[in-house]
């Protein structure tokens, strides 16, 4: 029975667990029950890509209501992947949230954080496992109200004004998708995903599937913080809690990532995106913008959160890159960048967490020594920073290899260029930080120490998984191929 | 064509309005005000979609065979929630920007947090 | 002549939402916001939305309106005049997002065409099946609590999700604060009588649309609404700290979460029952009977976290309201 | 799947236990540097020990992890590589003596951070030697440059923090922006980075395309200090001395002009090399650095930054052998890695030994110090004149082969440079000595005494090795020949 319901229980879990922990009120039981609950959603995921790579794709039929007069889950590689990612990093930060939130909020609040974070959870796998395109709407607005909740509990008053700032353009973004769903809505009258990709063709060559193909996209992108639009997210990220930073920062723009992939390569297909629409130039335009500019801002950054919620933007700019091909070879290397990333900045942010932990602060200044102060902390930081430059044997160089590769596998030598000139910026901004670290003196070496083991094991669990996975690529590679080449064929 | 289509255009001239005041407007309060409005013309262009010419209420009745198409209603009714809770949410986030700021307006929080 | 109303409400539509561009007052805007939802909720009578049309009244005309006023309140109340650079980049933004809209309804279907294909596809399982599948008159309760429920499930976590926020915002989880808000009308005779006839009425309307809803127009939302207006109505004209005497902020979170909880319960004991998740069929004897009673408790439960939920976001509004005064003094 | 060879990760672990110990011991000087000095010692006899399997004519390799398919992190040792790494090895040794010494006598802060990143550069060299495919070559490549970083900026002086940047910008800015860039490129033609004899590169496409990649190789690795990208070096001389003498003389930079000959010989293949029109260009190149770092290096006063200088030229000599591809070109460039080793190692010696002993870094202040410190300024003349190649020195054999090289390819003008090299060798060179013996020594530098004794060990050793390469060149010429003629 569990097997044949794990789409359901995978969206379901956290969803149930988020009410009852609620009810739980007092933070010491709520944390305990909300760690249960998203190590059950890991497993349950583990579990479901384990099926679908037995089985195939799965569908599984709310209600009883077969597709498409009740909402279809369907579970293909692609999802089934992005679905670990996101349980993943859910389990191993709400670990980490135990010691850090209790530190970082008051006690009536502490509960709320782990409510709202649950939520997110939920919203978040929810879009993913999803086979029904207005679905995806109803639990994007479960985790970007969430998602909200949980930024604006920073400590800082300006995570009240990036907040608000965030809930308008998430709010815009969700709407255009809206408007977009409608019009698809209304040329073809099904809302499932399978279904639409199968009518649209017919109508495929109408004005109305035109815009509707642009509001959905503009929509996607401004949840995924795509250059020029990710105006939201440099403060979102700076001031934010630190866990909220880490778990956010690891999944949601990436979830939305996936949105666009689903959309546009499942629904609307590949050739209606790439050769009637000029989707793969504007893409790729936007994520040579993408990697350069928001790369070369992070250099100025003081508040190191800051700095590196500019280098995600960089990163999601490498992932779009990726797409912006259209073949497999660059579609699973953007998955592979999407699962890589997300280990490396969730680690990175962890990170940064422990150095708030220590001195409640992510300034520049607060490096100072802090190779001697706190050795564990900076390490970390550093073998993630190596990650995102693209140094090998880390789990950032597979990814770029492969997008490289997809490059000139297009005869795009000059991208190629574009993607080390990354690669050096990053190096630079990283070279802050490491001369800080390690080449300054400490000024107030005597309090400042280690940060408490809570926080230092799933940092570095994290951390150590972007070696592994820069090593052992059978699972990353393996799956993301699958993947990419699901998404490409589509379901026809 | 233009008789079909006009009140979809009338939509989208309201949805406009509402961005506008969202993306234009400095006031807070103004914004969210903005957003509703954005919302509630999406919320029209779908209801509209699904009316039938002499269609019925979509409530079964004998004899009635012809019904106007209940699927958007269905639709609508989760995005008013989904409004609602947004509105709440971002009102709230304005009252504490006010006791942080002693503003609603983006440019007195923008200077004051270029000066702090 | 069925276009005539439409051209008069569209018509007052564009004017208030012009009217809400150039005005400055606050309040007026608030107020003309109210309009503009009432106009829209009639709107939607218009196009045979009624449930639509009662859910847009009772929360665009009464709860965001309240929660803005509210707002107001504790922020100014007129938009700062400045100099005004002109807008240019919004409004070519706004210029270019329309000119793609409008363009995209050049090939749309034709307002109230019955052969469009949404009326093709999909739905008339719904219009021709429901009847027998679910076995209530109201096709839209049947899709909203069934044939689509996961859906809303998921609108009834956002409405709890909104609830948290709040909560979590102007919060007073946890803490009680003995307050008493000197706003309350008590000493208004009128209103006070009429408040005293008026909320029972209204408790009582907020039951029928419950469990009436799927037979006529209403649902557990609707519901959930108006009852919440009810306790705000009396909490305005006796004071919310009578009101919370009433219903504790307390019950009103158990509430809010027991609502979503019991949703989703419903959908666990379908799957329990060896369906799948919120497959109602399974409940009972027979399908239709299952229906009957998932649909019950499934409406139930919006029912129940809308009514807390929206309760509990005006008390933190008020709560918010009282302090202020309190450090006023 | 080759056998895995053991022997190979040990070799290359060892250094690296070494700092990790190092790193332990930390402040207690006598144990630290005793972990250094016995580590040195037993790797130099596990290198002897493999150097024998690679006579015998095996190729001994170890694969790490494949990250990505096709891309292994692989250990292969073929004799260059091995030639390189008993150069590596063997000088490590001599240097640590020489280093003690020094940093002692110089009363050098950080001294564990020093001898931990010292340990973890030569592992890192090691690597490289050994290296399967251009991948993994890459990758320690990049390990070296960073494990030296620290060892530059020693002093932690602000001129020492901007030579750093120099350094750095340099090494990272060719390596990623080029040598990565080619490597790319490499694999997208070749399907392979491996290292196979006749080059991969041969036939997958036409000579503009492979000429372009064969730029992109040799400006990209910086390390081998070709012109303009030879700044690095002269900066990276702030370093205290055993630095630039090891690594600045023999690991790295022979780390750069090594991966250029492997590069010749495995990637392009000599075959192909000789017919691209890229060659022509980089050979104008190198004549040019090869000259011009001469007479900039007659014109320094600064006695480390002369030594630098000439080091830029000499490893224009090992670049040009790549470049002929000729076999005696490429026997000569990889002979010229040993006996230019040997060579300016002694002379850096030397140079740090007067700095410990007589504070002097200036050529000038030199005047007489012959008489004070003989023994420092006999090792520096022998250094010398292996380094201008007159025999009964080991200098002469390299340099002979590559004149023979010159001939093979026919490029008359290329023999002309190094003739005319030679003799800006001497005129840059042995001024030094001669100052110092026949110059009248200034009042206050009459208690000035010879260098700290580990210092003068390390100084004899070398400059016996320098007389003895000459006699016996033998071993080290068949490793090569053997790399070059299989």
């Amino acid at each position: 029975m569990i097997s044949a319901n794990l789409p359901a229980l995978q969206v379901i879990i956290p969803l149930l667990a988020a009410p009852l922990a609620f009810l739980l009120r007092k933070p010491r039981l709520v944390w305990p029950f909300a760690l249960l609950t998203t190590v059950l959603t890991l497993l349950v995921s583990i579990g479901l890509l384990q099926q679908v790579l037995d089985q195939g794709v799965i569908s599984y039929a709310m209600g009883g209501w077969s597709p498409p007069w009740g909402i279809e889950y369907r579970v293909d590689s692609a999802n089934a992947f992005v679905a670990l990612i996101v349980s993943a990093m859910g389990a191993i930060v709400m670990f980490y949230a135990g010691t850090s939130i209790r530190h970082e909020l008051p006690e009536h609040k502490q509960t709320l954080f782990h409510v709202a974070y649950l939520l997110c959870l939920a919203g978040l796998l929810g879009i993913v496992v999803t086979g029904d395109a207005f679905n995806v709407f109803v639990f994007l607005e479960v985790s970007s109200l969430s998602t909200y909740i949980m930024v604006s509990l920073g400590a800082n008053r300006r995570a009240l004004t990036a907040t608000f700032q965030y809930l308008i353009m998430g709010t815009l973004g969700a709407t255009f998708i809206l408007i977009g769903v409608g019009l698809m809505y209304v040329m073809t009258g099904t809302l499932n995903m399978v279904d639409l990709a199968q009518r649209l063709p017919e109508v495929a060559e109408t004005r109305t599937i035109y815009s509707a193909f642009a509001f959905v996209t503009v929509g996607v992108c401004l949840k995924l913080a795509l250059f020029p639009l990710h105006g939201w997210l440099p403060n979102a990220y700076a001031y934010a809690p630190s866990v909220a930073t880490a778990f956010v920062a690891s999944t949601a723009t990436k979830v939305a990532i996936y949105v666009l992939l689903r959309f546009v390569l499942t629904i609307f297909g590949v050739t209606f995106s790439f050769n009637t629409m000029p989707l793969g130039q504007i893409l790729m335009v936007l994520a040579i913008l993408a990697i350069l500019i928001p790369s070369t801002v992070a250099i100025y950054q003081t508040n190191i959160k800051r700095l590196f919620a500019y280098s995600s933007v960089g990163q999601v700019g490498y992932i779009i890159l990726g797409i912006s091909f259209g073949t497999v070879l660059g579609v699973s290397a953007g998955l592979l960048h999407i699962f890589n990333h997300a280990l490396m900045k969730g680690g990175i942010f962890l990170a940064l967490g422990c150095l708030y932990y220590r001195t409640g602060s992510v300034q520049l200044d607060a490096f100072r020594g802090l190779g001697k102060t706190m050795p564990w902390t900076m390490a970390a930081i550093v073998v993630g920073g190596l990650g995102l430059v693209g140094v090998p044997l880390t789990a950032g160089f597979i990814s770029k290899w492969y997008l490289v590769m997809a490059a000139l596998e297009q005869g795009y030598w000059p991208l190629a260029v574009v993607v080390l000139a990354g690669s050096l910026l990053a190096a630079v901004y990283l070279w802050k930080l490491v001369e800080m670290a390690y080449f300054q003196q400490p000024d107030n070496a005597t309090e400042v120490r280690e940060a408490p083991l809570a926080l230092l094991l799933p940092t570095w669990l994290v951390i150590a998984s972007t070696i592994y996975f820069g090593i052992n690529t059978d699972l990353t590679i393996g799956v993301a191929t699958l993947a990419a080449e699901t998404l490409i064929e589509g379901v026809r | 064509m233009v008789l079909g289509l006009y009140n979809y255009w009338i939509v989208v001239l309201l949805m406009m309005t509402g961005f506008y005041i969202v993306i234009a407007h400095g006031n807070l309060i103004k914004k969210v005000v903005g957003l509703n409005i954005f919302q509630t013309s999406v919320i029209i262009m779908y209801v509209s979609m699904g009316k039938v010419r002499d269609g019925a209420p979509p409530i079964l009745t004998d004899g009635v065979t012809l019904y106007s198409n209940p699927l958007p209603h269905v639709l609508m009714l989760t995005a008013i929630v989904v409004g609602v809770a947004t509105t709440a949410l971002a009102l709230s986030l304005v009252i504490r920007i006010n006791e942080a700021y002693g503003s609603v307006e983006e440019e007195d929080i923008h200077t004051q947090e270029q000066s702090s | 002549m069925v276009n005539l109303i439409d051209i008069v409400l569209m018509g007052l539509l564009l004017i208030t939402a012009f009217a809400i561009v150039r005005m400055r007052d606050l309040f007026a805007i608030v107020m003309l916001f109210s309009i503009y939802s009432l106009a829209s909720a009639s709107f939607f009578v218009n196009l045979d939305a009624v449930d639509v049309a009662l859910t847009e009244a009772a929360v665009g005309a009464g709860i965001s309106t309240v929660l803005m006023l509210g707002t107001l309140a504790m922020t100014r109340r007129h938009e700062e005049r400045r100099p005004r650079q002109p807008h240019l980049l919004p409004l070519f933004i706004v210029a270019v997002t329309g000119a793609v809209l409008i363009y995209g309804t050049l090939d749309m279907p034709h307002f109230a065409d019955p052969a469009a294909p949404i009326h093709q596809h999909v739905v008339p399982r719904y219009i021709e099946q429901s009847g027998t599948e679910i076995g209530i008159p109201n096709i839209v309760a049947s899709i909203l609590a069934s044939y689509r429920g996961f859906d809303t499930l998921g609108e009834t976590a956002v409405v709890f999700t909104a609830g948290l926020g709040v909560l979590t915002l102007l919060g007073r989880f946890g803490r009680r604060e003995e307050l008493s808000d000197g706003r309350s009308m008590y000493h208004d005779m009128i209103l006070r009588v009429i408040g005293k006839a008026l909320v029972p009425l209204m408790l009582l309307f907020a039951l029928y649309v419950q469990f009436h809803g799927e037979l006529g127009p209403g649902g557990g939302f609707q519901a959930g609404v108006v009852a919440a207006a009810a306790f705000i109505l009396y909490s305005i004209v006796f004071g919310w700290d009578r009101a919370q005497k009433i219903i504790s902020p307390f019950a009103l979170n158990i509430m809010m979460a027991c609502g979503v909880s019991l949703y989703a319960l419903v959908g666990v004991a379908g799957m329990l029952l060896g369906g799948e998740f919120l497959n109602y069929n399974v409940l009972g004897s027979y399908p239709a009977g299952g229906q009957h009673l998932g649909i019950f408790l499934v409406e139930l439960g919006v029912g129940i976290t809308v009514a807390a939920v929206m309760l509990s976001i005006y008390f933190d509004f008020a709560a918010r309201l009282a302090v202020r005064k309190l450090e006023g003094e | 799947m080759m056998e895995q060879h053991l022997l190979l990760p040990l070799i290359v672990a060892l250094p690296l236990l070494a700092a990790v110990l190092i790193r332990i011991i930390g402040d207690r000087p006598n144990p630290r540097e005793a972990v250094t000095l016995i580590t040195a010692a037993i790797l130099l006899g596990l290198l002897g020990l493999l150097a024998g399997d690679i006579y015998r004519g095996e190729q001994p390799s170890f694969t790490f992890a494949e990250p990505v398919p096709g891309l292994p992190i692989r250990f292969h040792v073929e004799p260059l590589g091995m030639l390189f790494a008993l150069v590596a090895g063997s000088l490590w040794l001599v240097t640590s003596i020489y280093a003690i010494g020094y940093m002692r006598g110089h009363h050098e802060q950080n001294q564990t951070r020093f001898f931990m990143c010292f340990a973890i550069a030569i592992a890192a060299t090691l690597a490289v030697s050994f290296s399967g495919n251009l991948f993994t070559l890459f990758v320690f490549y990049e390990v070296l440059t960073l494990s030296t970083y620290p060892l530059v900026t020693h002093a932690g002086t602000p001129e020492a923090k901007r030579a750093g940047r120099v350094y750095l910008g340099i090494l990272l800015g060719t390596s990623i922006g080029f040598f990565l860039f080619a490597i790319l490129w490499t694999w997208f033609l070749a399907g392979t980075l491996e290292f196979r004899p006749g080059g991969v590169l041969a036939g997958t496409g036409d000579s503009i395309l492979l000429s372009a990649i064969l730029l992109l190789f040799f400006f990209g690795i910086g390390k081998a200090a070709l012109m303009p990208f030879h700044r690095w070096l002269p900066a990276a001389m702030v370093a205290p001395t055993p630095v630039s003498a090891l690594l600045h003389a023999v690991a790295v930079v022979k780390a750069g002009v090594f991966s250029l000959l492997k590069i010749s010989l495995y990637i392009i293949g000599p075959e192909t090399l000789m017919t691209l029109p890229g060659r022509q260009i980089l050979l104008i190149v190198v004549a040019v650095s090869i000259l011009l770092a001469s007479l900039i290096a007659m014109r320094q006063d600064n006695l480390k930054k002369r030594l630098a200088y000439s080091t830029i030229s000499q490893l224009g000599y090992i670049t040009l052998g790549a470049l002929l591809a000729t076999s005696a070109g490429l026997i000569g460039g990889s002979m010229h890695i040993v006996m230019h080793a040997f060579a300016k190692i002694t002379l850096f010696f030397a140079a740090g030994a007067i700095l410990v002993a007589a504070h002097k870094s200036e050529i000038s202040q030199l005047d007489g110090l012959g008489r004070r410190m003989p023994l420092t300024f006999i090792a520096f003349t022998v250094g010398a004149l292996s380094i201008i190649g007159l025999p009964p020195f080991g200098g002469m054999w390299s340099k002979w082969y590559l004149a023979l090289g010159t001939l093979e390819a026919g490029e008359l003008i290329l023999l002309a440079t190094l003739m005319v090299s030679s003799l800006l060798n001497i005129a840059y060179l042995l001024p030094i000595p001669l100052r110092a013996f026949l110059g009248k020594t200034a009042e206050e530098d009459r208690h000035i005494g010879e260098a700290p004794l580990p210092c003068l060990i390390a100084m004899g050793v070398t400059s016996l090795a320098c007389l003895l390469l000459f006699f016996f060149p033998q071993p080290w010429y068949q490793l090569a020949s053997m790399a070059v003629l299989p």
